[in-house]
């Protein structure tokens, strides 16, 4: 039987900015080859021509569904390499805002992932949702819905506003709420289920072989969460669980992402009932003294890691932003083998963002 | 297993084929070690303190220096998560001819790593399977022959 | 065969454009026209996020007539360029538009898509969709709001009543 | 006395023709408007025929907009014709009128523009049997059923020619995808039928309906109107069942090549098929026309039917996409036999009661 190639994208409805290279042989993905570089802008090299602080906007565009992360990266590693303290009140606030922009990663994966199985009414659910519920408290918190270069180096930009926490405890109980009806019409759901149990399978062995991160680890079996193996911000003053699966098929990774949002809602509500009084900001200097960091922190789609090279002057000298989805594209391996229609679960599970693979 | 044991150890079993080990703060480790001694250093600490788990290459440009340097940073994760500790590996490489063993058959995570590094940099990994453009267009070779975007001397426009 | 096939569409073409030319029937088609926008599922870069916020519920652009999903761009009859066009894209994005059927529309979503914006020196981007597609509307913002996209629509629907699009034919 | 008389009496035209001096085209004429005063004409230009079946087409895609919209917490189409957008559907199909139809150079460019033509001729067709009152329908076989079936057959085969001609890959998987699930949804939905043929001892629609009159069929089978349910909705490619055309998949699937107008001759032949499925339902288990004499029985009928694409539509908003393993083996290995179960069933019913 001969095959048949043919690519996924850019232009197509099951794909992004991105490309995969498909060859099909009957209903069965014989090779599948991920082509990413359609929105490779060169954050790296632009980052060495322009100082730290005007580096925050360019770097959080890489990910723009999960802007706090990135710049949580970035901040922490020039914090490191100044040897400053953040205050503890800017520490939750970075935890607040970070749940905050999980959140909003996670239900853009749902919205998509709904989609992508045919399910346009959880695309609109997710995307409604996430423009009621979370970017309007962080446009709240932060005076942008998705780009507010909210946390900088030395703390956040401002002071948390007036009625916030009231604003952000009435909203979680509303997103509670919500997320027994995603259950209900989404995961619940018998064809949803038929569609991604049992569908490309990661083993335990395999995930950490092929350095996976993130839900896609833990959808494997594997604790693998930098926000309990090496706490950053206020994350080891709070109680929270890391929700893992080990059946290793798309809907244990969709589950562990889905299982995150609830208990991203509980660590902000924790973070804004223990939140200290105090500075949100201390004065950081232009300069950075010379030396090297690795900063880790764990973004909506796994750990994150921020490499940065000073060289004493104004500008960083190396940046290289190891992200998460450049890391999953090994799973995109997972669908060798398995049918046509397995394609847009598996993807989805995988939870990939092209800007945040070619920077 | 902390991280003056582990220095000591390497310092022991290599002595002079590697750059001293230097402890930069708390769980971060820096190795440097020449391209020769690079594969017997890596099957070391993978096989020693079973850092399975590659998390970044990137490569560095010191054209004053002339050499590139590739990073590779390793750390361990078992099925209850990742060891905050952070190996970091720093080869040296010629500017002149820039090629270092590929790391591929130690920690397959780095193939992708590493195919980026050397699309970017220039850096020839002896023994990948495949070398081929990532992430800059088709006509690359055509625009800017023979030059390497994240390299000193590549200037963008402004510069 | 496809002389006379060509000869025999040429000629219903113009006879179609007669048609069309006709006052009220002109009107007629604008109607249809503004009324009736399909967008590409063309995403180039981070300001698909906020497209994708346009289409849900809080804005609906969908009450405009712009459909939200389309599996085909053979049936669509807008591009919406959100975000930055990098030079591997920008190849793909001048044969989707090539392969859209006419009358079409470009709407340049964001500061990428217009001049180049935060990524201005970048050595992988284009400065500005408008150098590789006639763009009828822009829509400043980095990125910008899905009200700034309704605007947009708004705009473009504007335009069309008016018959000011710049309307290319097919290749 | 119907409208299109009292029109042209109106313009007064077999005056205009009796001034013709040629006897012969004074002789033709006279015939044309023979025809076009009679009462077949009527029927296929206005009701049942084209004219209900565009409008009601148009406003079923019109509710499907708004339906959906409801589900998903939006608004819908509200701006074309003022009143909730309610000409929406009317002004896609205008622009796809005069939007330009692209025909891929390699494609086979006959069979490509002839596809959407015969699709449409199809599903109308198909209409033609279906009553819309004892009196409403353009013709009344007497095996109606047996009719539609035989063209019901013919979509599979369409579909497939229409990804082949399109000589592109996608179109091809999706023609090859609508062929393997029409086919095999066509046996389940025969053998369900069967059981209703059971009970009625007819083909013919009227027949059928009429035997309804003291119980609905859904009543006595309704493991049979599930199946038949299941199959139509399966035969229209609606979600979840839109394996043929899944987007996220194969980009539209075996339509993927078309624009403009044969696009919305193929868009029109889909919801003319989704019409008529309801409507076969509605004659099948829903007592057709049946229903109380305060109000015309073509009211009745259309109700019904209406009501059941909606629930049809309905699943659009609450269901995701089934695999094409999936659809298949839910066909042969439960449908399928539990159609052959309904027969049994059928025949059970028949001899107790009747």
């Amino acid at each position: 039987m001969s095959s048949m190639y043919f690519s996924v994208g850019p232009q197509h409805p099951g794909s992004g900015h991105f490309r995969m290279k498909i060859t099909l042989q009957g209903d069965i993905i014989l090779n599948a080859e991920p082509d990413p570089g359609f929105v490779h802008r060169s954050v790296e090299k632009i980052a060495e021509t322009r100082e730290y602080l005007q580096n925050v906007p360019l770097i959080e565009r890489q990910c723009l569904s999960d802007v706090s992360s990135v710049t949580l990266a970035y901040a922490m590693g020039i914090e490191e390499l100044l040897g400053i303290e953040v205050p503890p009140r800017a520490q939750y606030i970075r935890v607040i805002m970070c749940e905050l922009s999980r959140i909003m990663s996670h239900l853009y994966w749902l919205a998509i992932l709904g989609i992508f199985v045919g399910h346009s009414t959880m695309f609109m659910w997710g995307f409604g949702d996430r423009d009621i519920l979370i970017t309007e408290t962080a446009e709240k918190i932060a005076g942008a819905r998705v780009s507010y270069s909210y946390i900088i180096p030395g703390g956040v930009r401002y002071d948390l506003p007036d009625g916030i926490k009231e604003h952000t405890m009435k909203t979680l109980d509303y997103f509670q709420g919500r997320l027994k009806e995603y259950d209900a019409i989404f995961f619940s759901n018998p064809i949803f289920k038929r569609r991604t149990k049992g569908v490309g399978v990661l083993s335990r062995s395999e995930a950490i072989r092929l350095g996976v991160t993130g839900p896609t680890l833990r959808g494997s079996g594997v604790r693998g969460d930098i926000r309990k193996d090496a706490p950053y911000a206020a994350y080891d003053e709070l109680d929270f669980e890391i929700p893992v699966y080990s059946e290793g098929d798309s809907y244990s990774r969709s589950l562990v992402r889905f299982r995150e949002m609830k208990i991203s809602s509980s660590i902000i509500r924790q973070a804004f009932e223990n939140l200290p009084e105090g500075d949100f900001k201390v004065k950081t200097r232009k300069k950075v003294p010379e030396g090297e960091v690795f900063s880790r922190v764990e973004a909506a789609r796994g750990e994150l890691a921020c490499y940065l090279i000073s060289d004493g002057t104004r500008k960083p000298y190396r940046l290289k932003m190891s992200t998460p989805s450049f890391r999953n594209l090994p799973g995109f391996s997972l669908m060798k083998g398995s049918m046509l229609a397995d394609m847009p679960p598996i993807y989805m599970s995988l939870d990939y963002w092209p800007l945040e693979t070619d920077r | 297993m902390n991280e003056a044991q582990i220095i000591d150890e390497l310092r022991d079993k290599f002595g002079e084929r590697i750059g001293t080990p230097e402890r930069l703060r708390q769980h971060r480790i820096v190795v440097t070690v020449e391209k020769e001694n690079l594969l017997d250093l890596a099957k070391f600490v993978k096989d020693t303190y079973d850092l399975n788990y590659a998390i970044s290459v990137s490569g560095i440009d010191y054209p004053e220096q002339n050499k590139f340097v590739v990073v590779y940073h390793l750390c361990k994760m078992s099925e209850e998560g990742h060891l905050p500790l952070v190996l970091t590996l720093k080869v040296p490489v010629n500017r002149q001819t820039p090629r270092t063993p590929s790391l591929i058959s130690i920690w397959q995570s780095v193939e992708w790593h590493e195919r980026e590094t050397w699309e970017l940099f220039g850096i020839e990994f002896e023994g990948h399977p495949k070398l081929e453009r990532l992430l800059l267009h088709e006509d690359w070779d055509e625009e800017f022959p023979n030059q390497f975007p994240l390299r000193k001397d590549f200037l963008l426009e402004d510069e | 065969m496809s002389a006379v096939g060509n000869a025999f569409v040429g000629r219903l073409r113009s006879l179609v454009e007669k048609i069309v030319n006709v006052n009220p029937i002109r009107y007629l088609v604008n109607w249809s026209k503004l009324y009736s926008l399909w967008p590409v599922h063309l995403t180039t870069a981070c300001c698909s996020v906020e497209f994708g916020a346009a289409n849900c519920p809080r804005f609906d652009i969908g009450r405009m007539g712009v459909a939200a999903f389309f599996g085909s761009l053979r049936q669509c009859d807008l591009i919406i360029i959100e975000g930055t066009v990098t030079k591997k894209m920008a190849k793909r994005v001048k044969k989707i538009y090539s392969q859209m059927p006419s009358p079409r529309y470009v709407i340049a979503m964001g500061a990428c898509a217009i001049s180049g914006g935060l990524f201005y020196n970048s050595y992988n981007i284009i400065k500005g969709v408008d150098k590789i597609l006639p763009v009828d509307v822009y829509v400043p913002g980095c990125p910008p709001r899905p009200e700034a996209l309704a605007h947009a629509v708004l705009l473009l629907q504007d335009k069309i009543r008016k018959g000011r699009v710049n309307i290319t034919k097919g290749e | 006395m119907n409208i299109i008389n009292i029109i042209l009496d109106f313009l007064n035209l077999e005056n205009f023709i009796s001034n013709i001096p040629n006897a012969e085209v004074q002789e033709l004429l006279t015939i044309v408007f023979v025809f076009l005063r009679s009462d077949l004409f009527f029927k296929i230009l206005l009701f049942p025929g084209i004219f209900t079946i565009l409008i009601t087409v148009a406003e079923l895609m019109w509710l499907e907009l708004k339906l959906i919209a409801k589900v998903q917490l939006r608004v819908g189409p509200q701006y074309a014709g003022r009143i909730g957008g309610i000409l929406q559907p009317i002004a896609d199909f205008i622009k796809l009128l005069f939007k330009e139809t692209i025909v891929p150079e390699k494609a086979s460019k006959v069979l490509f523009l002839l596809v959407p033509i015969m699709l449409v001729t199809l599903a109308a067709t198909t209409l033609t049997v279906i009553p819309l009152s004892e009196t409403d329908v353009i013709s009344n076989l007497d095996v109606g059923l047996l009719f539609t079936f035989a063209i019901l057959a013919m979509f599979p085969i369409l579909a497939l020619l229409a990804g082949w001609a399109s000589n592109s890959k996608f179109p091809f998987i999706g023609g090859i995808r609508a062929l393997f699930q029409q086919v095999s949804y066509e046996v389940p939905l025969w053998f369900s039928a069967l059981g209703v043929v059971i009970l009625a001892e007819s083909l013919n629609f009227n027949s059928i309906i009429k035997a309804q009159s003291t119980f609905w069929f859904i009543l006595l089978l309704p493991l049979g109107a599930f199946i038949f349910l299941v199959a139509v909705i399966a035969e229209t490619e609606r979600l979840p069942f839109d394996i043929p055309e899944a987007e996220t998949e194969i980009a539209s699937g075996w339509m993927a090549e078309y624009s403009g107008l044969s696009f919305g001759l193929i868009m029109l032949s889909l919801y003319i098929k989704l019409y008529f499925g309801a409507a076969m339902f509605t004659a099948l288990f829903l007592g057709g026309w049946l229903g109380p004499s305060i109000l015309p029985p073509a009211f009745w009928f259309l109700t019904k039917t209406i009501i059941v694409v909606l629930i049809i539509m309905m699943l659009r908003g609450v269901l995701p996409r089934f695999r094409l393993a999936d659809l298949l083996y839910i066909g042969w290995r439960r449908l399928l036999i539990l159609s052959i179960v309904n027969i049994f069933l059928a025949i059970t019913v028949k001899l107790v009661l009747f």
